[in-house]
């Protein structure tokens, strides 16, 4: 591959992200995804809104855009729908993607509109100082939840396939190598995509929640998920399943505004397509 | 749309309600990317666009909502796409973030906000010019925004062109005032030829491959040439405060000039940005202060006063933001009375006051129960004004 | 197409925040972390280019330099 | 010449298309001036339906109708809410058997039965506001009669029950006005608007 180093603006490195955060790794993984790809770096706009995982994009030597909480599949998806022509990458938080971006989440999904959205899941809101996030989940002591989290936790997998996205996958900053295999099958699918990768934020949600070290955090991750389909996860049900949950073909939206255009166009020349809609 | 003499390229006179007319001229102008949420009494301007645009080649979409509206809106403009949403008070008050973000990107983009009656749901069928200071101030921090208004369909139309021009121009967000009488009801409009206004296209940077662009580095002339998106200058665009290349900054000498930067290129041009239409203003002794469609029920007034021989004027502004100041100062430095009309609780009269030499010769006449006002109202606080009673 | 010898192991110690990832994961015990938690490489030797620690440092700080490949035989 | 006409009924009786219609026989086929405006509830169906047109041969600045030279009321609500509006020796055109004319308004009145005849001639109720306008420009010639038919051609295409409505309108509206040649000129209404104590 290209020297890990092609991709990033290195002149802002060290990142800013604390010592053991799973977002550099997350990092790591999306430029040895894109370089499998072979895309070019002109062809690719990464678009985040606000958050630790929001950063990702100013450290990625792409068309960068850096948006506002929770509205960056609102940007992304005028880029696209502009340029369909374009790669586009979409780094959220958890927060960022399921409380405030919720709502654009669910339709972006529903649109099938190719954008890979990469959800950065920590379980806290980790830049504002470690408040609970929606998968936080119940019993997690946060810095809005001292007397610990009564909210139940979304799951961004079954949230993403229930909405319509057409690739939804699912690993951790521990298993990296199916981290750039789900993340280059994810950019390669044509329609909106899906990952969501479960990262440590030792400063804030491990430190409060029982785990000291990060590598005790990543352990975590190894041992409490099993691959979709394994015996392992059917014999233990309290296991997070990792893997490709949806991976189907539907029409993506640009290619359905393309056809769009194509009618009205047959229509204002009176050819075949039909009589102009009243 | 009913059209007569309908070619080509011919100028065009058809039959439309404010809103279609908003839409024509955007498309004029070289609109090809829309995004919007359905919110009366603005619709028509998407239903209209949802069926032209594609015609074109261009693209609409219906977004989940205003917030994503104006965010999608700002994506495609970074693509180099000419962009435009629309939308009443609720829907403005959501965008208000994002329109900050166009504002400290210096993303070039048009919204147009049809006005209804509020605070809240309001009057949702009715008009009001309630917005005023929310396009001014309604996003958080310092900044500058430019906003135009109009009140017939012919002015509007080149007020939605000049829109985009200037939203070009000055790489800003451009508000498109109007309110919901005008929005729906139809007149004429002769849509003008292509090339009969002047219409001004993105400037590009022509820093070539390789060579290294910074899209915030102002041009001797204050304008910053842009390069779009998946294009050969890779940058960044970002809400928070920045360097020449887009890259966030705290650097205080960074930040002070980026304030002022943004503060100054439309606040020290208002002048120049200025745009008023005058009636019988050469000689008034008393001057009526309008814009938007309440400025149609003053003229009507100015017109029948003349036919009598009354010294009346009227300036009818048609850039609200940056306030022409200078122009109302001048405009009203001898006269003996100012009315300000307007459908609002005097959104424009404290400008008014505060631009004028003699603030205590600056009276209101408005209207603010969803009905339009009247010159009947208008000559109510004349007479009173006149020292002639009701 | 099988991997060429590892030549390098190189940590970019301006990067690196020290969490440990990289040899506390490593499967052959390839580095040793001083009181500060500073990494070397002590044992390059035992290294068998599984590139986890490449792969999983989070600061991008670690990278697996190999040797060029033997020219083909003509 | 300026025509200031308000068009009064409930939803669904095509009031506001008719306003429309109208507006654009004078702008479209007559090169003249026109606004159209409305004003109508949140519901559509079944609520109180305006449209205020005003025809002018120059610019028209004031949009609204504040006094009217003529008043349609396709239906007995509209008859009650609007009968203010029409100015002293303006036209009352109503439906007679919808908007059955009661008490006094001073106005030069016709009550003629569209809704009726438009059932009866075009097959359908839908059409009476198509008859209206027939009537309406047979009256008072705000716009001519060719100028109508193409505006309601461009909206409707050529359909028998158009024309039928239409033509049935034009001949009631000839046998009202035959008593009466009603005109508004210019001279008196420009009279009207300046000399009016308001």
């Amino acid at each position: 591959m290209k020297s890990i180093d092609s991709y990033l603006r290195t002149r802002f490195m060290p990142h800013i992200w604390c010592p053991g955060c799973g977002h550099g790794t997350v990092l790591n993984g999306l430029i040895r995804s894109v370089d499998a790809v072979g895309l070019n770096k002109n062809e690719l706009v990464m678009v985040s809104g606000i958050g630790c995982s929001a950063r990702i994009a100013g450290y990625l030597d792409f068309h960068t855009l850096h948006t506002l909480h929770g509205r960056a599949l609102a940007f992304a998806t005028g880029v696209k729908m502009s340029r369909p022509d374009l790669t586009i990458l979409v780094p959220m938080g958890d927060g960022d993607a399921l409380a405030i971006g919720g709502n654009h989440f669910i339709h972006a999904a529903r649109r099938n509109i190719d954008i890979t959205v990469i959800v950065l899941n920590n379980r806290i809101y980790g830049m504002t100082g470690g408040q609970f996030s929606p998968t936080s989940g119940c019993g997690i002591q946060a810095t809005t939840a001292p007397y610990s989290s009564i909210d139940q936790p979304f799951d961004a997998v079954q949230l993403a396939s229930a909405a319509g996205a057409t690739f939804v996958a699912r690993t951790t900053t521990y298993h990296v190598n199916e981290l750039e295999q789900l993340l280059t099958r994810a950019i390669r699918h044509h329609g909106f995509s899906v990952v969501e990768v479960l990262s440590q934020c030792p400063t804030h949600f491990g430190r409060r929640n029982g785990h000291q070290e990060t590598v005790e955090m990543l352990r975590h991750f190894k041992e409490g998920t099993a691959k979709v389909g394994s015996r392992q996860l059917a014999e233990q049900v309290d296991l997070i399943p990792r893997g490709v949950f949806v991976d189907e073909e539907r029409p993506e939206y640009c290619d359905q505004y393309a056809e769009v255009i194509q009618r009205a166009q047959a229509a204002r020349a009176g050819g075949a397509g039909g009589e102009e809609p009243q | 749309m009913s059209a007569s003499g309908s070619t080509a390229t011919g100028p065009r006179t058809v039959f439309v309600q404010g809103n279609e007319a908003c839409a024509e001229a955007a498309l004029y102008a070289g609109l090809s990317f829309f995004a919007g949420y359905p919110i009366t009494p603005s619709s028509e301007i998407a239903e209209h666009l949802s069926r032209e645009l594609p015609a074109r080649g261009g693209r609409f979409i219906q977004m989940e909502d205003e917030i994503s509206s104006m965010a999608a809106i700002i994506g495609a403009s970074l693509t180099g796409s000419k962009v435009m949403t629309a939308t009443s008070g609720p829907g403005f008050s959501l965008m208000q973030e994002a329109l900050g973000f166009a504002i400290m990107a210096e993303i070039p983009c048009v919204v147009v906000d049809v006005m209804r009656g509020g605070p809240s749901t309001g009057l949702p069928t009715q008009g009001s010019q309630g917005d005023i200071n929310q396009v001014r101030w309604g996003t958080h921090g310092d900044h500058s925004i430019i906003a135009i208004t109009a009140s017939t369909h012919q002015h509007l139309f080149e007020a939605t062109v000049r829109g985009f021009n200037l939203a070009e121009t000055y790489r800003t967000p451009v508000v498109v005032l109007f309110d919901e009488m005008l929005g729906h009801m139809r007149e004429r409009l002769v849509i003008p030829e292509p090339g009969e206004l002047p219409t001004v296209d993105r400037l590009r940077t022509s820093v070539p491959e390789g060579v290294d662009y910074h899209p915030y580095l102002t041009r001797e002339d204050g304008r910053l040439p842009m390069s779009d998106f998946g294009g050969v200058h890779r940058y960044n665009v970002t809400g928070l405060y920045h360097d020449m290349w887009g890259f966030p900054s705290t650097d205080p000498a960074i930040v002070d000039d980026l304030a002022h930067h943004l503060h100054d290129k439309l606040e020290l041009r208002a002048d120049e940005l200025a745009s008023v239409r005058t009636y019988g203003m050469e000689d008034a002794e008393v001057v009526l202060v309008s814009y938007g469609s309440p400025a149609r029920s003053a003229r009507q007034v100015v017109h029948e006063a003349r036919l009598n021989g009354q010294p009346l004027g009227l300036l009818e502004l048609e850039t609200l933001w940056p306030f022409p100041a200078g122009v109302v100062r001048r405009a009203c430095r001898s006269v003996r009375a100012v009315i300000v009309v307007e459908m609002n609780m005097g959104q424009m009269l404290r400008h008014v006051k505060a631009a004028v030499d003699a603030p205590e010769r600056v009276f209101l006449s408005n209207r603010v129960d969803g009905r339009f006002i009247t010159p009947r109202d208008i000559r109510r606080v004349l007479r009173i004004v006149e020292g002639q009673g009701e | 197409m099988a991997r060429t010898a590892i030549k390098d192991i190189v940590i970019n110690q301006e990067w690196c925040k020290r969490c440990g990832i990289c040899s506390t994961f490593c499967p052959k015990d390839v580095f040793e972390t001083d009181a500060e938690g500073t990494v070397t490489v002590a044992h390059p030797e035992a290294c068998i280019a599984c590139e986890l620690c490449e792969r999983m440092c989070p600061d991008l700080a670690i990278h697996l330099e190999y040797e060029p490949p033997a020219e083909a035989p003509a | 010449m300026s025509w200031k006409l308000v068009i009064g009924g409930v939803g669904g009786q095509g009031v506001i298309s008719a306003g429309i219609v109208l507006a654009e026989a004078a702008v479209i086929h007559e090169g003249r001036y026109a606004v159209q405006s409305q004003s109508y509830g949140a519901e559509m169906r079944g609520g109180l339906s305006r449209t205020d047109v005003t025809i002018s041969n120059s610019e028209v600045i004031y949009p609204k109708v504040d006094q009217a030279h003529v008043l349609v009321c396709l239906h007995r609500k509209a008859l009650n809410a609007y009968t203010g509006v029409i100015r002293p020796g303006g036209l009352l055109i109503t439906d007679s058997d919808e908007a059955p004319i009661r008490g006094r308004v001073d106005s030069r009145q016709f009550a003629i039965p569209f809704a009726a005849t438009a059932r009866e001639v075009s097959g359908s109720e839908r059409n009476a506001n198509i008859c209206m306008l027939g009537a309406l420009v047979a009256i008072t010639r705000v716009v001519s009669r060719e100028a109508l038919t193409a505006a309601l051609l461009d909206r409707f295409g050529t359909r028998d029950a158009v024309t039928a409505a239409l033509d049935a309108g034009f001949r009631l509206g000839n046998e009202h006005a035959a008593a009466v040649a009603v005109r508004a000129d210019a001279h008196e209404a420009g009279r009207h608007a300046t000399s009016a104590r308001m």
